[in-house]
């Protein structure tokens, strides 16, 4: 995945810390650099918003086309596991947020509470999302690996109300499950590189960095986990909420 | 009041002690480099390597289609032998050349910084485009791959066995190095400007750059989740474009082309800009209508965006999504109207001089308007049905890349030659390397409109006799076009060593970059310049060199 | 520089943050209520509605866009504008494909 | 001349120059039309390419640096950027009008249209004429008449083009394309694959005998297959077992498919939809997918079951049903034949599928 791009980052924030005075010669001043890597880091995240585009759009045509099997394979989500997850993500957002202000009130120790809170949230919501993964494993619901339509042309107990699925548009779920694994894998992916650099920024504050008043890095990685957030915010109600009564 | 610095002209000039290429020695020098120039030579290399991969494979296309039995290489052969020309020379050499290479050496050099806002993520790019095309070369190496430069669903997740999966990791890598270099010049272009550098003073060349940067940002991410898409599909078997498991294979097609169609702008706007300077330059006139000039790349590269169905007009979309698109099309193809005629009107009442440069910008105007009104033909909803698919979109597609871009990228490599080395081409060799180009060039691609109306397909290994007359003509021009290219190869080595010491200025041109010495210090200005005239202001630099001149006297 | 420089930085105090946590968490719950009812198509589009809310407040306030120059916020809508016309465009395809015979 | 160069060159630039063509033939109702907008548009480019050539050379000349030493500062014009934005603007939206009109002409078939069926797979093309007459890398159409080509590919995209018709059509996986043209002059004219489709996409080529109509109606009779491609469908719909529910009984479980086609009908989802070949193929393959009003959705899907001529020959089979008396009839005999075989599950269906068409996926 991105993976690439995302982990140049501590290398380029890095950059940015090893100089003493932390300007880089070719900028005037710290107010320039800073607006910059500001812009810099948002015109990454256009990018990421394209990136997920191209899946958002594949699944609101298949969604389209074969709108019962994507209403009985959401019925297979776990929709407390989601709930829990968002609130989670949430969570670490806000936890995040207050790191980024920690960090410009010059606070070490706030910040290095809030950024390891923020890091066990997001173990915390990749366990979970492990969890679910697992499960979906079990229940023969992966693509492509392991799936099988057995539970589609069968009624639900969950929701006695449903019809089976034809065995023909119960193939269909497999559409639902692939993007289900497609957009919760590489939101997943992100998470992880999230949490990598995490351990690093931790590790840094730890040393003293950022509390300083050089805190691009610090702000633009808050920007990277708080979009993170919004695409689960999406993937969310996408994948778990809406087809939840069809 | 301005600090701009003025050598000596150019016929006592001499190699300036102190310069961005001999600040430091040794390979470890230029591979670690932060130095926007150094980076801009390495992707040079890189990309005219791949030049040479990519123009071996068409001599050898060129070859096999001289017999209409295609006697020379096997069908599959064939078949690679087209798809690594296509992929090498979209993904690996013009995609990447004219940004990374003329984009990296000039864009701070114009707009008076030091270096471009990222220099480590730019060096990070090199080494991403570099790691992306060694994929690319594994996968060339080890078998090569038979997909089309279009990676068409579902023969290329489930009808070819060679190396597609290392083709589209190579593209997906080396289209971060896209990205990347597009977000460090939008805000390079943004926030680094020298002082008094505003918007409407820019040079043509820093507004068409800007343009292709939002390309790069906007539209490159969506082919790279394509991409993966393909690799998951081959791979796992996922089924997202599989018409068997109820995927669609025309979603892999708006996707594709939803990044590919703003790719080709990609592909002409860096070429764009180095011809507004260009006529400039040798017409020593501003250029007609500047904020013309600068909206109408901006405009190409917001419609771009919204005509990328005109590739798949006979492919079943709704016929309705058809008329919009060609509508799209047509639009687009207005403000490219009005460049052409802007440059050429740069020239009314200049006082022009035919320099190499020139005579590429010549050939880029000609063969550029030729190719884009086939491409306006391309996009007539009922000429498309003839015609797509055929030798005549090849025609289209070479006249705008090939005459168009390529020319444009040699103008600018030799316009920027004397600046990046500090030596001077051969002039004589020069004019006549772009003669040939030019003949060369329509000896081998206008036979193939012809022979793509009659209704020759492309990507054919073999062909009905009858079509033989022109794809002959066809080869012979690609001979024609092969010493067209090796003879500019030869002198510009030859001149890095023993060509005239150009001094800073050897086209008295107004540009930024021209006011340093060349080559530039690492640092390219020694003092930060403060910008009080316009671009193109012939009229100040005239004033500007005889104080010069006076003072020294 | 030629362009004006934005006013450095606006510290945002953490009740502002807060008060967004809490918003978005009760947004959450919201959503989540909002889908047990039967509201037919209006599910959908109740759940996309909260969450394109909920999206805004983090962009706004988490993300400091409310507190940042108008080339940060043009950025940021150009980049969704492309993102809606890849979905629209492309959507537009495969609905207008049933209106005829092709 | 051929004194100086070898005779065997000599012999060659003979035989080219013999056989030169310039320009392919015209031999389609539509081929005129498509070549009018191509001289409008060479007109219109030769104009383009010549103003500008003409604005570059005569400046190139009037104001070379030795006439004219001294460049004249010019800022721009307005009215001539106009000028040159809006005559430009003007043709193309011309030639979107004109291109767009050629579409609907091209890819609009007449209701009086005859029909063939071609099915493309790497690498070669099936014509199937509703007599059953089956043809490979062929296609033999009467002339003055209007033909629609119903397509489709068992495999990857393809695109059966005939360039002395001007028409074209992408020919893909899983759903029915169609193209029409009328043939004007009697001759054999290429017949491309020009979707590159695989290792043979140059072999997947052929020929088009645009015939006399007589001429047409002797090789249909000569070369007859024994049974139409509805004989074949009735002869599938009862061995696959579709008579059991669609025996037009009105007790029967499924829909009375008798003059079903080109009528309209209502689906569960409330929609309306004419019945076309495509709806006719994807009701066989996914009939859940839309499910006509008033029935449970019970029908099995013979996705994997029947090939793309198998279902092409239970399509031309259903127009042609105008009554349900030989359905009744051929229930009365498969019956005895295979009973048991219409309880095909999906499971089955698809190991059947996957047997049947062997994929090459490697990584
Ligand atoms: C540098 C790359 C480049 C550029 C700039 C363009 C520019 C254009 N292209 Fe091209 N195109 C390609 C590269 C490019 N293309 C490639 C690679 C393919 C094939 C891909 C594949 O299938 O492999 C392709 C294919 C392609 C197709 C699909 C063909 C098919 O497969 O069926 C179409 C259809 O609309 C098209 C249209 C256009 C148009 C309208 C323009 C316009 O932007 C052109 C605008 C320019 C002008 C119009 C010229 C200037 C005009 C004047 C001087 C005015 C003249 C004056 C008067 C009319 C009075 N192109
Ligand atoms: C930037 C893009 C670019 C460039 C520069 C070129 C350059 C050339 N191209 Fe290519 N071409 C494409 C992009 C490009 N092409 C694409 C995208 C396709 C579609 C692929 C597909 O269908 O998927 C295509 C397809 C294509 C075809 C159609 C194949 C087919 O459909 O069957 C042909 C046929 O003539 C062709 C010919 C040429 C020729 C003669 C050149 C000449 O201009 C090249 C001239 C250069 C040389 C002759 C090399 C010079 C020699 C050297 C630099 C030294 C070499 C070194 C050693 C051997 C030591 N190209
Ligand atoms: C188990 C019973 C059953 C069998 C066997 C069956 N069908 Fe059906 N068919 C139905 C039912 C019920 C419907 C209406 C609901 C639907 O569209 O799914 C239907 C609908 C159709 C339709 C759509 C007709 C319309 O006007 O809407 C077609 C066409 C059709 N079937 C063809 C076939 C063919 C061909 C076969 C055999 C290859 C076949 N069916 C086998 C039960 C069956
Ligand atoms: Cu079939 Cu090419
Ligand atoms: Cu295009």
């Amino acid at each position: 995945m991105d993976s690439q791009a995302i982990a140049t980052l501590p290398e380029h924030g890095h950059a940015e810390h090893e100089h003493s005075p932390h300007l880089h010669h070719h900028f005037a001043t710290e107010d320039q650099q800073r607006e910059a890597s500001n812009f810099g880091m948002w015109l990454f995240l256009l990018t990421e918003i394209m990136f997920f585009g191209g899946m958002f759009t594949a699944y609101l045509i298949y969604r389209n086309w074969y709108y019962p099997a994507f209403v009985a394979g959401s019925h297979w989500m776990k929709i407390w596991a989601g709930t829990l997850n968002t609130t989670v993500l949430i969570c670490s957002s806000f936890t995040m947020a207050m790191a980024v202000y920690s960090a410009e009130t010059r606070k070490r120790k706030a910040l290095l509470r809030y950024l390891s809170l923020t890091l066990f949230l997001g173990f915390v919501f990749l366990g979970i999302k492990a969890y679910e993964w697992h499960n979906e494993w079990v229940e023969h619901h992966v693509p492509g690996l392991n799936f099988s339509i057995n539970d589609f042309t069968h009624v639900d107990p969950r929701y006695p109300l449903d019809k089976p699925l034809a065995p023909d548009m119960a193939e269909k779920t497999q559409s639902y499950f692939s993007l289900y694994f497609l957009l919760t894998g590489v939101h997943a992916l992100h998470m992880l590189v999230g949490v990598s650099i995490l351990l690093f920024l931790i590790f840094n504050a730890w040393k003293g960095a950022y509390t300083t008043g050089h805190m691009t890095f610090i702000e633009n990685f808050g920007l990277y986990w708080h979009f993170v957030d919004i695409i689960w915010i999406f993937l969310f109600p996408l994948l778990y909420l809406i087809s939840r009564h069809q | 009041m301005s600090t701009i610095i003025s050598l000596p002209d150019q016929s006592t000039a001499t190699l300036p002690k102190r310069s961005y290429l001999n600040s430091e020695y040794g390979l470890k020098s230029w591979l670690l480099t932060l130095d926007h120039k150094r980076i801009g030579i390495l992707y040079l290399i890189v990309t005219l390597f791949f030049f040479c991969i990519g123009g071996t494979m068409a001599a050898l296309i060129r070859l096999n289609l001289l017999t209409p039995g295609g006697e020379l290489v096997a069908a599959d052969t064939y078949n690679k032998l087209f798809s690594i020309h296509g992929i090498i020379m979209v993904f690996f050499f013009l995609v990447p050349i004219a940004p990374a290479v003329l984009g990296n050496f000039l864009i701070p050099l114009m707009i008076g910084a030091k270096d471009v806002a990222f220099p480590r993520l730019n060096l990070l790019s090199w080494y991403l485009f570099v790691t992306g095309g060694c994929f690319e070369l594994y996968a060339i190496i080890w078998g090569g791959m038979d997909t089309g430069w279009t990676f068409t669903t579902p023969l290329s997740t489930h009808y070819v066995n060679t190396h597609v999966v290392s083709a589209a990791l190579g593209i997906f890598v080396a289209g971060f190095s896209s990205i990347l270099t597009g977000v460090n010049f939008i805000v390079t272009i943004h926030r680094l400007r020298a002082p008094g550098m505003t918007w409407f003073r820019m040079p043509l060349f820093i507004w068409s750059y800007y343009a292709t940067s939002i390309l790069f940002v906007l539209a490159t991410p969506v082919i790279a989740i394509t991409l993966v898409l393909i690799v998951l599909e081959r791979v796992i078997g996922i089924g997202v474009f599989d018409p068997a498991k109820g995927g669609d294979p025309l979603l892999f097609q708006h996707l594709f082309w939803f990044y590919s169609h703003p790719a080709v702008y990609v592909m002409i706007l860096p070429g764009m800009g180095v011809i507004s300077e260009v006529v400039a330059c040798f017409s020593r006139k501003r250029v007609f209508g500047y904020t013309a000039v600068a909206f109408s790349s901006v405009a190409i590269a917001v419609f771009s965006f919204f005509v990328w169905a005109h590739h798949m007009f006979i492919m079943g979309i709704s016929n309705y999504s058809a008329l919009v698109f060609s509508l799209m099309t047509m639009l687009v193809a207005v403000p490219s109207a009005i460049k052409i005629f802007n440059w050429s009107s740069t020239m009314y009442k200049g006082s022009i001089t035919f320099d190499t440069p020139m005579l590429y910008s010549f050939s880029f105007i000609g063969l550029f308007t030729i190719g884009g009104m086939t491409g306006v033909m391309l996009a007539s909803l009922g000429m498309d049905i003839h015609l797509t698919e055929t030798y005549f979109v090849v025609a289209h597609f070479h006249y705008v890349m090939v005459g168009g871009m390529v020319s444009a990228v040699m103008a600018g490599l030799h316009f920027w030659w004397p600046k990046i080395t500090g030596r001077m081409y051969p002039e004589p060799l020069g004019r006549l390397a772009a003669a040939i180009l030019f003949i060369g060039f329509n000896l081998t691609f206008f036979p193939q409109f012809i022979v793509g109306y009659l209704g020759m397909p492309r990507r054919y290994h073999s062909y009905p006799p009858e079509f033989q007359v022109l794809n002959v003509l066809s080869t012979a021009g690609a001979s024609v076009l092969a010493i067209g290219y090796l003879l500019p190869a030869v002198y510009l080595l030859w001149s890095m060593k023993y060509g005239k010491i150009a001094g800073a200025n050897p086209w008295q041109a107004p540009g930024l970059e021209w006011q340093v010495q060349s080559p530039p210090l690492t640092e390219n200005f020694p003092e930060p310049p403060v910008v009080d005239f316009e671009a193109y202001d012939f009229e100040w630099l005239a004033n500007h060199t005889k104080s010069e001149v006076q003072t020294v006297g | 520089m030629s362009e004006p420089t934005h006013h450095a930085h606006t510290v945002v105090h953490p009740k502002v943050y807060a008060a967004v946590f809490g918003a978005l968490l009760l947004f959450t719950a919201l959503t989540v209520f909002a889908s047990s009812l039967e509201l037919g198509v209006f599910n959908a589009v109740v759940a996309l509605a909260i969450a394109v809310i909920k999206a805004t407040l983090v962009v706004l306030f988490f993300m400091h866009i409310r507190y940042s120059s108008k080339l940060l916020k043009l950025t940021i809508c150009s980049g969704v504008f492309m993102f809606l016309v890849l979905i629209t465009m492309t959507l537009t395809d495969y609905i207008s494909r049933a209106w005829g015979l092709w | 001349m051929h004194y100086f160069i070898s005779p065997v060159l000599w012999q060659f630039l003979v035989k080219w120059l013999a056989h030169f063509p310039l320009f392919p033939p015209e031999a389609s109702s539509v081929a005129p039309y498509a070549d009018a907008l191509f001289f409008f548009l060479l007109f219109i480019s030769a104009l383009g390419s010549g103003i500008v050539i003409l604005m570059v050379v005569s400046f190139s000349v009037l104001y070379h640096k030795e006439r004219n030493p001294e460049a004249t500062q010019i800022e721009g014009s307005t009215l001539l950027e106009a000028t040159w934005t809006i005559i430009p603007l003007a043709l193309f939206m011309i030639v979107f009008v004109w291109g767009a009109l050629l579409y609907f002409r091209i890819y609009n078939p007449p209701t009086n249209a005859m029909n063939i069926y071609v099915v493309g797979k790497q690498w070669m093309w099936k014509a199937e004429h509703p007599g059953g007459q089956h043809e490979i890398d062929a296609l033999h159409v009467p002339v003055g008449r209007p033909v629609r080509l119903t397509m489709i590919s068992q495999d990857v995209f393809h695109s059966f083009s005939i360039p002395a018709f001007r028409v074209k059509r992408e020919v893909i996986p899983g759903r029915y394309t169609t193209v029409w043209f009328t043939a004007t002059k009697p001759g054999t004219y290429h017949l491309f694959c020009t979707q590159y489709c695989g290792t043979l996409h140059s072999q997947m080529i052929g020929w088009v005998y645009a015939m006399k109509p007589e001429d047409y109606q002797a090789w249909l009779a000569g070369s007859t297959s024994g049974s139409s491609l509805a004989q074949n469908g009735e002869r599938l719909f009862a061995s696959l077992g579709c008579n059991a529910c669609h025996s037009g009984n009105p007790s029967s479980r499924g829909p009375n498919l008798a003059e079903a086609y080109g009528a309209k009908v209502q689906l569960a989802n409330g929609s309306y939809t004419v019945v076309d070949d495509a709806f006719l193929r994807d009701s066989i393959l996914n009939p859940s997918s839309h499910v006509t009003a008033g029935y449970a959705p019970i029908m099995p899907t013979y996705q994997g079951q029947v090939s793309e001529e198998g279902l092409i020959d239970l399509v031309e089979y259903i127009k042609t049903l105008h009554s349900n008396d030989r359905v009744q009839q051929t229930l009365n005999t498969s019956l005895v034949q295979n009973s048991g075989s219409t309880t095909g599950t999906g499971a089955s269906a698809q190991g059947q599928a996957a047997a049947e068409t062997p994929r090459m996926v490697n990584k």
